[in-house]
């Protein structure tokens, strides 16, 4: 394996940020126990190498579009834990206002667009900010994180026709964790190539390691520079692998604990960490301290959220127009 | 026999299959998942691969191919998760199922089932807790049902696999865990509504979800000394005038009771058909508890004020009887 | 200025592409083919086709393409053919135009103009008659408009672009070679009911495509003695209840003219909150001229018999008069 | 070019077969003049060698599925020009009594099952068909046929997937012709090879003149058989043109007249007529007594249309539900 390139202070920062999104829903998974948070909860141990890799490629003028398994992507584009939190447990101070709950976290100021819960709902609108950006003369990338299972929707389709027709400023980011929900990738798609399928919209693509940060981030500054060019959108499949459940209420019928305890041997935390201590980037010391303020934060976060308001009952019919 | 209401669609089912070599499940993860709502678990190992049928994520495809199964011979039992994915497959539905037999000048039936859970409450938010029935009840060309019981869940999936025309089966993902007894006799009729309590003083009319929250304020009306009946639509599409007009001509006044978001809900359907039939049996207006017209929020206290909830039901009783 | 309904729509959206250069029009064959209906004839040769966009065939594509591109800060005009294809354009419609606001807790307005035609009448049958205002009509966070006349053809796209929220427009497929005079002041509302022609027997309450039937039904009416009062709704969410109430005072009695499917229609909505609003005000049961419940057939004589028509609302009107 | 690799017989009938098609249709058009056909009428002229040597290919057991540009194939699968033209005027003895119209022709005794006004919404159909045919252990094959521009749409995507994923004996018919209303192929799709972009389906493909008549049917064989054997779906690029307007509401501004005319030169009936000629299966007297015949067929076909009746207008409610 080849040398991190990154210099300490960076490679340490991709590892805090995945530390973050892990310590944050091992903690939601507890909360969700205690009926704190309720509704559905995705979480998206395990994959944590998919959204540090790839967010730390983009710049604050791009846009971001994901899914309902999107808490790490929103914290790591710099949405609070504590608006994240409070998101969870329905609070007004949440990041959504307690109206959305941990599917549709969502924030202006990071240009953070949720937060989809119908599978491949984000598709066209990431296309439709790639047409404003292009139209506007921006810069800008818009990346839309989805799963593998809904690159069988027409939705897909249908985005990334115009996407590539249009040439637009996209950035197609695949979670492939192998499942949509119990559907294994080779009972939902006749080609499970995805770079095959995708490529077959004249797009360029590229298929990475998406257990490994570094694979990530170096195919995601490639892509974002691509798409950042003006040469229209770009397919990324990241290769990864969800270690929990599908949501709270899936009794993972459909595989293996065999299967996802070799999955877990590559997982993304301490894969890394050992690759960064082997070369000297990182001490053992340094790890814990780094993850003692995962948890702080984390404990700040649920303290926060506790302690918010609730939003009154009354404002019920807030925000369904935009007031005058 | 106590049973809770998945149980019963999985007895349904599980009869059907078993009866009809014809009848196959399809839809997203009935299969190796066991059912986003667990009532396909374990119906993979009993019935293989061909027959309970894992679909990828492509609402409008399989449906569609549940149609074109059911012209080619088949009786597909296609299960759209929730209706909240329905609204990808509306064309092949509408336009498609719906249509077909009259543009074909009769030549074609299409003998299709569609399950789909339905409705709030368990705090899942804007994209998840739709109730559409009245887009689905003003389609002609296919017929309806919202199974409120343990006997409906259990009884109406015969006779909607024997009809020749396409039925959609709402089940409201709230009754699932409700646990009732079923009966010996459990078979029914997908045409009537059903009179779920007799009362004198005043109708409430609702169907699916929203029927345990009605008997409730019922029975809480009882206390108080209204005597309220219970009007359970069951059939959806087509209404069943009938039963409502026989029991407005009873109690002279009603409340409509429907999750459905108030406007151009069911309840206004309902409501419209008892001013044309039984407009000089009224005695005071028909009013109606819908879903606020807010998409649902997540938070519960708020989800909850969304919803019609039993204090709402009985207000609204009390304001219709003066009492 | 006489001018026909299509050449108002044309003018509306020629006038906000030259006012805003954040307006942009989307959509099937809106550009080199001029438009299905012909209102952007010229569009593209005067602002070319980065403005002028001409889309795939993929309305669930290219509507979200256009929420996106309002939230991205231009203001789309995203024409959607006919209703019977947005039907594969639903979800984006209402999961996320419709929600977005709500389910971000106000953090962003989704200022999107949905065009499409809509209504029956031209011999083009089952898949291509669709009158679902209803449907959409339903749907909370959403505005939906139905210009009727050459003024609201004019008027409406500007106060509807205006809007910080989706606004869906309708607009009846029969109305686009409807000749009239547009005066000189045509701004107009985007909130309001009108009144069309004053009465006091009746109030005669409609939309879109079916207000000049209902025109021409009042006028018959009027030569047999019975002074019709007749609402055009204009805007079916939020309807504008108050108009509908303020005629009931007047008139007493009420026949609803929609050309959607009689069950579940937008005329039932208007039923209820009439009902609701104004039950003691009624002198008889308000009545409805709907389309049959039956797939629009393809032969003339049988379309005719499926949709309201004049006689039949005349009809109506005698029945709830008694004269 | 290869000589015709069919007898006189079969060669005259494909020539017959693409002479009635044309010959309907260009009355349709003077009868849609006349008022006599009202809506929608979508002219299938220039393209019937697609109709003819595609369903020439196919068997009585097969499933056809069509658009609304259909009345070529309905006609050579066998529903007879009497229904087809009755039902253009809207007359009781119409294949669909009338109901349907142009764009909803239906026939359960040929398996001709329409007529299809939304783009691309008979392919999921096909997918349904070749399902039951498939658990059902019969041989048969569906064919779907479509324009180019239904590949834009999620419906195709979706169709595809399922049809390949689960092998179903499906035969993807894609009458190209470059346009879809006014919009270009390559205004509409990213990719243009549209075989290429169903390749990525794992599917196979063939591209083939779709001007002649001998070239389709001989694609056709090929791709049926590969369908019948339970090899799974095929896909078929017909490449052909349309010599009039989309529909006749269409003023056509989206197109040269010159390309038009070119690919007039290439038109099937000519072409074909001229190439049986010059290898002696045909001679000017039999071509004239083939159109002879089908003009009379035609004629035939307006007098009884003409004299049919209208349907009751009280029988308005029937054939929405099936009657018990
Ligand atoms: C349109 C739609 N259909 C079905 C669902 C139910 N559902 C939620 S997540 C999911 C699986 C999605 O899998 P994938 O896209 O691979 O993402 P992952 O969950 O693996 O991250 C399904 C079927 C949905 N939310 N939306
Ligand atoms: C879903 C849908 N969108 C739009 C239309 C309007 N429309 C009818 S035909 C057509 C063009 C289709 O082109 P293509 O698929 O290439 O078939 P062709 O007409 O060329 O045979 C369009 C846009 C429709 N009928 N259905
Ligand atoms: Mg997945
Ligand atoms: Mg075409």
């Amino acid at each position: 394996m080849n040398p991190v390139p990154y210099d300490k202070d960076f490679a340490q920062k991709l590892l805090f940020d995945m530390l973050r999104i892990r310590r944050m829903e091992e903690k939601c998974a507890e909360l969700y126990g205690a009926q704190k948070i309720r509704g559905f909860l995705h979480l998206y141990i395990g994959e944590e190498a998919c959204a540090a890799g790839a967010l730390h490629a983009l710049a604050p003028e791009d846009n971001i579009v994901a899914t309902y398994r999107e808490h790490g992507h929103a914290l790591l584009r710099g949405v609070t834990m504590n608006a994240i939190m409070a998101e969870m447990f329905g609070k007004q101070s949440g990041c959504s206002r307690g109206r959305g709950g941990s599917m549709h976290l969502f924030d202006a100021a990071t240009r953070f667009y949720g937060g989809n819960a119908i599978v491949g709902g984000g598709l066209p609108l990431a296309a439709g900010f790639g047409l404003a950006d292009k139209l506007q003369k921006r810069q800008a990338v818009t990346a839309v994180f989805f799963g593998e299972g809904a690159m069988a929707e027409g939705a897909f389709h249908e985005s990334m026709n115009l996407a590539a027709l249009w040439r637009l400023p996209v950035l197609f980011c695949c979670e492939n964790n192998l499942y949509a929900m119990g559907t294994a990738l080779a009972r939902s798609e006749a080609q499970t190539d995805l770079c095959a399928k995708a490529a077959s919209y004249a797009v360029p693509t590229l298929k990475t390691d998406g257990m490994d940060v570094v694979a990530v981030h170096e195919a995601a500054k490639l892509a974002v520079a691509h798409v950042r060019d003006g040469l229209g959108p770009f397919f990324l499949e990241l290769q990864t692998y969800r270690f929990r459940a599908h949501s709270m209420f899936d009794p993972e019928l459909y595989r293996d604990k065999t299967e996802v305890e070799e999955w877990k041997t590559r997982g993304p935390l301490h894969t890394f960490s050992a690759r960064l201590k082997a070369e000297g980037k990182l001490t053992e010391e340094e790890f814990l301290a780094l993850d003692a303020r995962a948890n702080a934060e984390v404990q700040a976060a649920v303290d926060f959220a506790e302690a918010a308001e609730w939003e009154p009952a009354e404002d019920l019919l807030r925000d369904v127009v935009t007031p005058a | 026999m106590k049973m809770s209401y998945r149980e019963a669609v999985r007895q349904a089912m599980h009869e059907a299959l078993v009866a009809d070599p014809r009848v196959f499940l399809m839809g997203e993860d009935v299969g190796k998942y066991g059912g986003a709502y667990a009532c396909s678990k374990g119906f993979l190992e009993e019935f293989g691969p061909e027959r309970i049928r894992d679909a990828p994520l492509s609402e409008l495809g399989f449906v569609g191919a549940g149609i074109g199964a059911a012209l080619g011979g088949l009786r597909p039992i296609v299960e759209v998760m929730t209706v909240n994915f329905s609204l990808l497959a509306l064309d092949q539905i509408v336009n498609t199922a719906a249509a077909l037999r009259h543009m074909s000048g009769g030549q074609f039936s299409v003998p299709l089932v569609l399950r789909m859970a339905t409705g709030a409450g368990r705090q899942l938010a804007a994209q998840h807790s739709h109730s559409l029935e009245n887009w689905y009840a003003h389609i002609p060309g296919i017929k309806v049902l919202a199974p409120a019981t343990i006997i409906d869940a259990r009884g109406m999936l015969g006779p909607a696999l024997a009809d020749p025309d396409p039925v959609v089966i709402f089940e409201h993902a709230q009754l699932y865990n409700m646990e009732g007894d079923l009966p010996d006799d459990w078979r029914c009729d997908i045409a009537t509504a059903a009179v779920r309590r007799e009362g004198t003083d005043v109708s409430l009319i609702t169907y699916g979800g929203s029927l345990p929250k009605v008997l409730a304020a019922a029975e809480q009306l009882a206390a108080e000394g209204i005597a309220a009946e219970v009007i359970d639509l069951r059939v959806l599409r087509p209404l069943d005038s009938e039963t409502i007009a026989a029991s407005l001509r009873r109690t002279h006044k009603a409340v409509v009771v429907d999750e459905g978001w108030k406007s151009g809900s069911l309840a206004a359907e309902v409501m419209a058909r008892i001013v044309e039939q039984c407009f000089f049996e009224l005695d005071a207006p028909v009013a109606r508890v819908c879903s606020e017209e807010v998409p649902i929020p997540y938070a519960k206290h708020m989800e909850e004020a969304a919803l019609p909830q039993v204090p709402k039901i009985v207000a609204s009783v009390k304001q219709v009887t003066g009492k």
